[in-house]
């Protein structure tokens, strides 16, 4: 009863807390200084249409590059903890025929599909890490479908592995080339045609970086999920 | 310099590859792994290095070529290279620690430790508030899943727990980031401090949000449930990284916070700092588990890490004072606590007392020691330098209720570390310990770089002379060569100590300083003969004994309060080390530490409220025109009064002296309780401007004296127990002293030093002698002795000369301690004071007639017949003492000129008082009388001797009998333990007089430690150990820092 | 003004899915809702002019989240009802 | 006054001192045997104890501390003695009182009692044990109004020197602190009382009366010399109270005078009282007498 | 403004799912529920009435100056919590997915997702 009585306190006293942001809240109608400044050096200075993208591979690339350690992390979190304990089958049902070949022929699309919204990211919504979920469904398509569907874990790693360190590099390289300042600078490779693919020095190239790794690290989650340690 | 983006690219490097590399060679990855952090500490040197020669250089660096706000800057200043450095050889030391865990597990577990490295570095590195975010997140995850290396039930448990609050707390954070960013316009750190406070109550929400997300990550007191379990069912190499690595990050994150919060939530945070440090002390107080303790103490720590920061931030202190202290206190808890988990891991038993094992690896003991020591902030760890630095600090400020906050806290710590060492040091346990390269190496450097940091810092330290390092220097050495031979050693104490006292001590001090220097310092020289009788290496006697003595020499040469309480500390806690060697002595050491302990923060208030001194002079010297107020006089003389047992004080002394070693229990009693005179005697001189003989306070300090002096000699009556009879008796006799110290008067200190002169003589004699006694008996209780005159004459001429000083019957010395008592008592007028000191001196008697008779005298027991005179170097000292009595009987004038001399320079010696060769004479208006102790003594011997001469004459051949012929009525008597009158020996004494007795102390600290323990209890109720209650106390606790801020 | 019409549909189905994630007895059904409630806040950042974030909270949120969560109760069979 | 003649006319008044404290030991046990409806022995009784003792052959001992008592004990009264000044103005009977005052006096009393405690501890005998820790029990109550007398005449007098003390109390009876400090004196004498260790203080020797009467396990020239100690030690305590209390004596006949009606006043309490037990003789000192010598300080000061 | 509220009300709720329900899963469903909460709000905080997505696209008023430098003249979006908000979506995906991994680890060591059943460590 007096634990009823508190999380009732709790919750009250949450919304109380929140109430001042929300009463002061009003929309506003125009950018801040600092977003202004993003806009029009993302288009100025990247090249690049989508500033967002320009933010978060750019600007705020150091946040991506935990980001995509965080996952990194999670990855080896779960497989860490869900790690096969012994070799026998894992039960899995068969999917149906038609679900089978479907998956089969949809899989490669999907991928597909995940390889161009990361490859775009620089002038279009999404980027590496909606492209790598893209790319990852398109395996769990795959494992749900087909029972005899294993992909190599090493190429997974493999994958992964490089990708992460691909990813350094061209952050390191920012700094070899360009300047002390210049770590994640994606301006060592010229800025290219507006609108272009290969427009906003290495955007496309660390953002593909970024999606493969995503992708290959979300694959492994769902591997790991769905054998969940099992004995 | 050094580009911080590298450090962070090469764990990045590190982790992503480490999978590939894992493929490889297992061994290779994990050597990358070390590699990294090595490389990454010793860059972060270099830093430390670079700023070192270019001060000025910029220190801010951005990445992708913007600068902040667009892009994220890192800021690669002292500090943060200083923290890079020392987290990096933490993360080395613990990679090698988690070796076996990092085989067993291979990649995934090498790549989630360095990215939780690589979040703490980051953590400290940046300067954007979202990006702290993500390296807080980095940190936590890879920890959380860390947590999975041991999958049992309670570590998975702890872990969703541990992943509940942070995420929750990161939440929360996030919130308040997000907000704060649409009322700045910004995200970086820096430029949200340049903008300064916005006037709305929004934004207080907001930034409230986001100091209470940081704040929760460092697990203050409730709000803290699921850190506990964390640390107490995670594997011992993670949990000490996480109280290390991750709670110091975490705390940086803090202090980066701090200029931007508002005086209000300063002090809010501050206080909810200081609460978790003292509730989680308190409830560490009743843990029984190490880890879990450990837990509450890291929490606890954590705690007063908060509060510390905060508090000085509020006092608007410069950041390089709050960094020096904040650091000083970081850096020993960092080595300490990590290095206490590690050893957990070593030691591998949950239970405390199961902690004995660790006596199977003396080297891994003295680890352990270090840690524990250091955490409490003992001389010369950075701590202690904090803690002193605070305590002024708070004082200058008035912020008592701080102080006392940090001081009950710090006490509460002392008592729960220093009972775990007790039963490291002193339970027998038969475990094992889990020893192994990898794991012994960490502990092992941290103890280590600790040791030599606190030596470096203590010898570097500004404003601390040479002779504060002896005693760590004595600790050291004879520590080293433990293993030789107790005679040997032994020697070298002897002829190193009595060069030193010599050649360096004596000169370098006036008369009163030389006095204090041979009663401390050569009463010390002499006992140590008896610690040669030991046979073997008689481990852990020498280093503390010598460490003990070079601490009275700093005691006594100290110029600077600061010194002053270097040496009172190291004192302290070379004797608590020698009292804890006794067979039995865990409980009483751990009594004497928390006495002393409480007595030393008396002391240190005290201390903080005095004016500044002239270093290079000793302080006795100054003492004379330094004059202090009357509330640093109070507090001083509390702790002062600790070591001396003064009554109501007194608990911890009588089963610390019992429980001793023999011998060491001479030296406490003889010798450091002066310790406790000396200070109080120099805190009287900086009074003596202002208080005389008949102000109020000296008057009761007087009363104080004189009832320690009864209720001492009472209460020895009544022990059955030799040691604690002596130990009451000691207590009784420096009643004595403080009565004459509270005089203020030429005489009253004459009589109070010449009291303790003789006092260290006596009692040393007596102790020595009855070292003998319970040496070839193996008993202290004196019922079961008896008629041992005729086994062990030497030792009874001892106790019999002694005891007859201690009544003070002439023509011994000690007279002339109870002559001067008297006079200087009436001269004052203080006429009913002098009467209850008659009274117990003439209690004395009770208990002095017990000891000699029931064991000296009276009849033989069966089972003592093999007993024999004592080993040749107990009977060394006792030759001293007896010479140094009969001296100063014969011609009291070679101590009581001198005395006069040296107490003249503070008080001018009375022209009524006068030598008229060996007659002291006494003119006083309001007193006359003399004492010739020279002609006492001839007299005495004259009328001893002639009857004597007459006896031999008329009955030369006297017929030796045996036991049992007696005169007993009508049957003979054949069982010596019925005819042997002396257990209980003055029943009707105290019959009469029970009221008295009755033990009032015991019964109030008993009470006091019930209630503590209970409060405790109460306390740790509320940690139920459901995850869900720990959810809804971060809510409540929150909900109520925030009513408490009160945002309108 | 369709676009508010929109806005204000959606947020009342999140939160009546997120009360029903809360009370409902099945823990599949509160994956779901939760899964519900992650696709109209996509929905909804789509509308608040955020198409980056709609995309990753439709992938993430309401895709991989919910997929995470029906693997681990396919592992915990018998144990994930209240 | 050359060392020599201090040397021998100490041993004279010794001399005296032993005789006349004897002899009134002598006379005391007639009166009680009088009261008590006995003949009772001569007055020169004692001596020819003494004389008797000291001509034993045979002597047993129990070890040297038990050798040594006697001594001590005989060493505790003959140096009290010595620390007195015995009649005042006179060199001749000054004794070496110039070695201390009043403060040496009181706790050389001590000597003698813990040496003799010793040497009977030595002998073995419980009986000798029970005896010490009753003597010492009551002794640290009765000092307790005896030192608050001294006190008191401290700040009387200003002067812990007994001659001081003895020559403030010249000029008349009337001088004497039995007038003009009269609580004081209450206080001394009920303590006296206990010193004496007559009724209702005689506990301390009840054990040893139960076998064969005091000094259980001495004999011989040992009791010989404790026989002569009591002579010695009654004489020197009783001077000690004339000079403190009865202004002293300028010639051996008043101080004869003196001693002796002081020594009769703790017989005659002692004749008329039953024994106190020692709870409630400690109980007893450390209530009344003590009360009024704590006033009697108090008269003084305020 | 209303997705705000939506957001602060999605916390709420997800905070009173974590401390209500018993199943450890579903309590992991609350904090996801938070989570998406959180993210609503930052989102709310990035509008800007009547603005346009943050991508500069034939859809965008822009003009150019002299220099040849793009100012951009309508409205669009805020992109910094737009990119925040990315961040915290895949860290919150993250942690859900660990939470899981040690829900499904601790029913498979003991057997129970209830958390009054392990209250083991305490005090």
């Amino acid at each position: 009863m007096i634990k009823y009585l508190l999380t009732f306190l709790a919750l009250l006293g949450i919304g109380y807390m929140f109430f001042p942001l929300v009463m002061e809240f009003s929309t506003p109608t125009r950018l801040n200084p600092l977003a202004e400044a993003y806009v029009s050096s993302s288009v100025n200075d990247l090249n690049m249409p989508n500033v967002v993208t320009a933010i978060v591979v750019s600007y705020r690339g150091l946040d991506t590059l935990g980001e995509v350690t965080v996952l990194f992390l999670a990855t080896a979190g779960v497989g860490f903890l869900l790690r096969k304990r012994n070799h026998e089958a894992i039960f899995r049902r068969q999917g149906s025929e038609i679900l089978r070949i479907g998956a089969s022929f949809l899989a490669p699309l999907i991928i597909v599909f995940g390889v161009y919204i990361f490859t775009h990211g620089h002038l279009s919504p999404g980027g590496g890490f909606q492209g790598g979920v893209v790319m990852a469904s398109g395996i769990l398509l795959m494992v749900l479908a087909c029972k005899e569907f294993s992909f190599s874990h090493n190429l997974i790693h493999f994958v992964e592995s490089l990708s992460g360190v691909g990813y350094v590099l061209m952050a390191l390289t920012g700094l070899l080339l360009i300047g002390f300042d210049s770590f994640l600078d994606p301006r060592f490779l010229p800025k290219g045609e507006w609108l272009s693919l290969f427009s906003s020095g290495a955007v496309p190239i660390i953002y593909s970086l970024i999606g493969l790794k995503v992708g290959s690290e979300l694959s492994s989650v769902i591997d790991s999920m769905q054998t969940g340690g099992e004995k | 310099m050094v580009n911080p983006m590298i450090i962070l690219a090469m764990f990045l490097l590190a982790a992503f590859a480490t999978a590939l590399i894992d493929k490889l060679s297992r061994m290779l990855a994990i050597g990358t792994m070390y590699v990294v952090f090595a490389l990454a500490a010793g860059l972060g040197a270099w830093q430390l290095y670079f700023l070192q020669s270019m001060p000025d250089a910029q220190t801010m660096v951005y990445s992708a070529g913007f600068p902040a706000p667009l892009s994220i800057a890192l800021r690669f200043g002292v500090v943060e290279a200083f923290l890079i450095t020392l987290m990096n050889l933490f993360g080395l030391l613990g990679g090698v620690y988690l070796f076996k865990r990092f085989k067993e597990h291979g990649a995934g577990a090498i790549a989630l430790y360095l990215a939780m490295l690589l979040g703490a570095n980051g953590l400290v590195l940046t300067r954007d508030i979202f990006n702290s975010f993500v390296f807080m997140e980095i940190l936590s995850i890879s920890s959380y899943a860390l947590i999975g290396l041991k999958q049992t039930k309670n570590s998975l448990i702890a872990g969703i727990k541990y992943m509940l609050a942070g995420g929750l707390a990161s939440a929360l954070f996030l919130i308040g980031v997000i907000f704060v960013y649409r009322f700045t316009g910004t995200l970086n750190i820096d430029t949200w401090i340049a903008m300064g406070n916005i006037p709305s109550a929004a934004y207080l929400v907001a930034l409230f949000m986001v100091a209470i997300g940081v704040f929760i990550e460092l697990k203050p007191f409730p709000a803290n449930g699921w850190a506990l379990d964390l640390y107490q069912s995670a594997d011992s190499g993670l949990a000490a990284i996480i109280a290390s690595v991750q709670t110091g990050a975490m705390l940086f994150l803090f202090y980066k916070l701090l200029p931007l919060f508002i005086p209000e939530m300063l002090n809010i945070f501050a206080g909810a700092g200081l609460v978790s440090f003292v509730f989680a002390n308190l409830i560490a107080l009743r843990q029984k588990d190490a880890k879990r303790l450990l837990a509450y103490s890291s929490t606890a720590q954590s705690g007063l890490l908060v509060f510390v920061i905060a508090a000085l931030y509020l006092l608007k202190l410069p950041d390089t004072i709050i960094l020096v202290i904040a650091l000083g206190l970081f850096f020993t808890n960092f080595f300490a606590k990590a290095g206490l988990f590690w050893l957990a891991g070593i030691v591998k038993q949950d239970n405390l007392s199961a902690w004995g094992v660790l006596k199977k690896d003396s080297g891994l003991l003295i680890i352990f020691g270090v840690f524990v020591i250091g955490l409490m902030g003992f001389p010369p760890f950075p701590a202690f330098f904090a803690k002193w630095h605070l305590v002024h600090i708070f004082t200058a400020t008035k912020a008592w209720i701080w102080l006392a906050g940090l001081l009950l806290g710090s006490l509460l710590e002392v008592g729960y570390l220093m009972r775990w060492l007790g039963f490291a040091v002193k339970q027998e346990h038969p475990g094992e310990l889990s020893k192994s390269f990898s794991k012994m190496l960490a502990p092992m450097i941290s103890a280590i770089f600790l040791t030599t940091a606190s030596f470096f810092l203590i010898k570097l330290y500004p404003g601390l002379g040479a002779f504060n390092v002896y005693p760590l220097m004595a600790l050291l050495l004879f520590g080293l060569v433990d293993y030789a031979p107790a005679k040997l050693k032994g020697a070298i104490a002897i002829g190193v100590l009595s060069y030193w006292a010599w050649f360096m001590l004596l000169p370098s001090l006036p008369l009163m300083g030389q006095v204090f220097a041979v009663i401390l310092v050569g009463g010390s020289i002499a006992q140590l003969f008896a610690f040669m009788r030991y046979n073997g290496a008689a481990e852990g006697f020498f280093p503390f004994l010598t460490m003990l003595v070079f601490s009275f020499g700093s005691l006594i040469t100290a110029s600077t309060t600061m010194e002053l309480f270097i040496a009172w500390e190291l004192m302290t806690l070379a004797s608590y080390m020698l009292i804890l060697r006794g067979k039995k002595a865990k409980d009483a050491a751990l009594l004497y530490i928390v006495f002393s302990t409480f007595g030393a923060y008396l002391l240190l208030f005290g201390l903080s409220l005095m004016p500044s001194t002239y270093p290079g002079y000793p302080l006795i010297l100054q003492a004379g025109f330094l004059s202090i107020g009357w509330v640093a006089a109070l507090f001083a003389t509390g702790g002062f009064l600790i070591k001396m047992g003064a009554l109501g004080v007194h608990y911890w002394l009588p089963s610390a002296y019992a429980e001793a070693d023999d011998e060491t229990t001479s030296i406490l009693s003889s010798v450091l309780s002066k310790a406790g005179v000396f200070g109080l005697l120099l805190i009287l001189m900086m009074i003596s401007s202002y208080v005389k003989s008949n102000s109020l306070s000296m008057i009761a300090l007087g009363w104080l004296g004189v009832f320690t002096a009864f209720i001492g000699a009472l209460m020895a009556a009544r022990q059955e127990d030799a040691k604690l009879l002596l130990a009451y008796s000691s207590m009784s006799q420096l009643g004595y002293i403080v009565v004459g110290l509270s005089l203020m008067s030429h005489l009253g200190w004459v009589s109070a030093l010449y009291m303790a002169v003789n006092h260290l003589f006596f009692k040393a004699l007596i102790f020595m002698a009855m070292a003998s006694v319970f040496l070839r008996t193996g008993t202290r209780n004196m019922y079961e002795m008896g008629g041992l005159i005729k086994k062990m004459p030497i030792a009874f001429i001892s106790v019999l000369m002694g005891i007859i000083a201690v009544s003070g019957v002439p023509p011994l010395s000690g007279f002339g301690s109870k002559w001067f008592i008297y006079t200087s008592l009436l001269e004052q007028g203080r006429y009913l004071q002098a009467g209850l000191v008659f009274f117990s001196s003439a209690i004395a008697f009770l208990y002095l007639y017990k000891l000699i008779h029931t064991v000296f005298l009276g009849q033989a027991k069966p089972n003592q017949s093999h007993v024999k005179e004592a080993p040749i170097w107990l009977i060394i000292p006792q030759g001293i003492f007896i010479m140094a009595i009969m001296a100063i009987s014969m011609f009291p004038n070679l101590i009581t000129k001198p005395l006069s001399q040296a107490v003249g320079n503070y008080i001018a010696k009375p022209d009524w008082l006068s030598w008229d060769g060996y007659n002291i004479v006494l003119n006083s208006p309001a007193l006359h009388g003399n004492w010739n102790g020279n002609l006492v003594m001839y007299v005495t011997m004259g009328v001893f001797i002639i009857p004597l001469l007459w006896l031999l004459l008329v009955n030369a051949k006297t017929q030796k009998v045996k036991q049992f012929n007696i005169v007993f009525a009508a049957e003979r008597p054949y069982k010596p333990e019925t005819t042997h009158y002396a257990y209980n020996m003055f029943a009707h004494y105290f019959k009469a007089l029970g009221f008295w007795v009755e033990p009032r102390a015991t019964a109030f600290y008993q009470g006091v430690s019930e209630w503590t323990h209970s409060i405790s209890a109460t306390l740790a109720r509320i940690y139920t150990g459901n995850g869900q209650t720990y959810i809804l106390h971060i809510f409540l606790y929150m909900i109520t820092l925030y009513l408490l801020l009160g945002v309108r | 003004m369709p676009n508010l019409f929109a806005l204000i549909l959606l947020a009342v189905l999140s939160i009546l899915a997120a009360i029903y994630a809360v009370l409902t007895k099945k823990t599949l059904n509160a994956v779901i809702a939760s899964g519900i409630i992650s696709l109209s806040a996509s929905i909804i950042y789509l509308i608040l002019a955020a198409p980056d974030v709609a995309m990753t909270e439709a992938t993430i949120g309401a895709g991989l989240t919910t997929v995470v969560f029906l693997y681990a109760l396919k592992h915990v069979k018998g144990g994930e009802d209240d | 006054m050359s060392i020599t003649l201090k040397l021998i006319w100490a041993f004279i008044s010794l001399g005296v001192v032993t005789v006349w404290g004897l002899t009134l030991n002598g006379i005391v046990q007639k009166i009680f045997a009088r009261v008590q409806g006995r003949l009772g022995p001569p007055v020169w009784q004692p001596f020819i104890d003494i004389i008797k003792n000291n001509a034993k052959r045979t002597a047993i001992t129990h070890g040297i501390m038990f050798y040594l008592g006697p001594v001590f004990r005989i060493a505790g009264g003959i140096g009290t003695y010595m620390f007195i000044p015995v009649i005042f103005g006179s060199v001749y009977f000054s004794n070496f009182s110039m070695s201390g005052d009043v403060l040496l006096v009181m706790y050389f009393i001590f000597f003698g009692q813990l040496g003799m405690a010793l040497g009977a501890g030595e002998g073995g005998h419980p009986y000798s044990a029970v005896a010490v820790s009753r003597g010492l029990a009551q002794m640290t109550a009765f000092e307790v109004p005896f030192a608050l007398s001294v006190i008191s005449l401290v700040a009387q007098y200003g002067t812990l020197n007994i001659t001081e003390i003895i020559a403030a109390q010249q000029g008349g009876f009337l001088q004497w602190t039995l007038f003009t400090n009269p609580l004081a004196v209450i206080a001394a004498m009920i303590s006296m009382l206990g010193m004496n260790m007559y009724n209702p203080f005689s506990v301390v020797i009840a054990p040893q009366e139960i076998p064969i009467g005091p000094p259980t396990e001495y004999h011989s020239s040992f009791l010989g010399m404790l026989a002569t100690n009591r002579g010695i030690f009654a004489g020197a305590k009783l001077i000690l109270f004339m000079n403190l209390f009865f202004g002293g004596a300028t010639n051996l006949f008043s101080l004869m005078l003196k001693t002796f009606w002081i020594y009769m006043f703790s017989v005659f309490v002692g004749a008329a009282y039953p024994r106190f037990r020692t709870e409630d003789s400690i109980r007893f000192f450390l209530k009344y007498p003590t009360a009024i010598g704590i006033i009697s300080i108090l008269l003084f000061t305020l | 403004m209303l997705v705000l509220i939506s957001g602060v009300l999605l916390i709420i709720i997800g905070i009173w799912a974590m401390l209500t329900r018993k199943n450890i899963i579903r309590i992991i469903i609350g904090f996801s529920i938070v989570d998406t909460g959180v993210h609503m709000i930052i989102v709310a905080i990035g509008y800007i009435k009547n603005a346009t997505a943050p991508i500069i696209d034939s859809a965008v008023n822009t003009s150019s100056d002299i220099s040849g430098a793009v100012h951009v003249n309508s409205l669009i979006v805020d992109p910094v919590p737009s990119a925040l908000v990315l961040t915290a979506i895949v860290i919150g995906l993250a942690v859900t997915a660990l939470l899981l991994s040690f829900a499904i680890r601790l029913y498979k060591v003991s057997g129970s997702l209830n958390i009054d059943d392990y209250e083991e460590l305490k005090w």
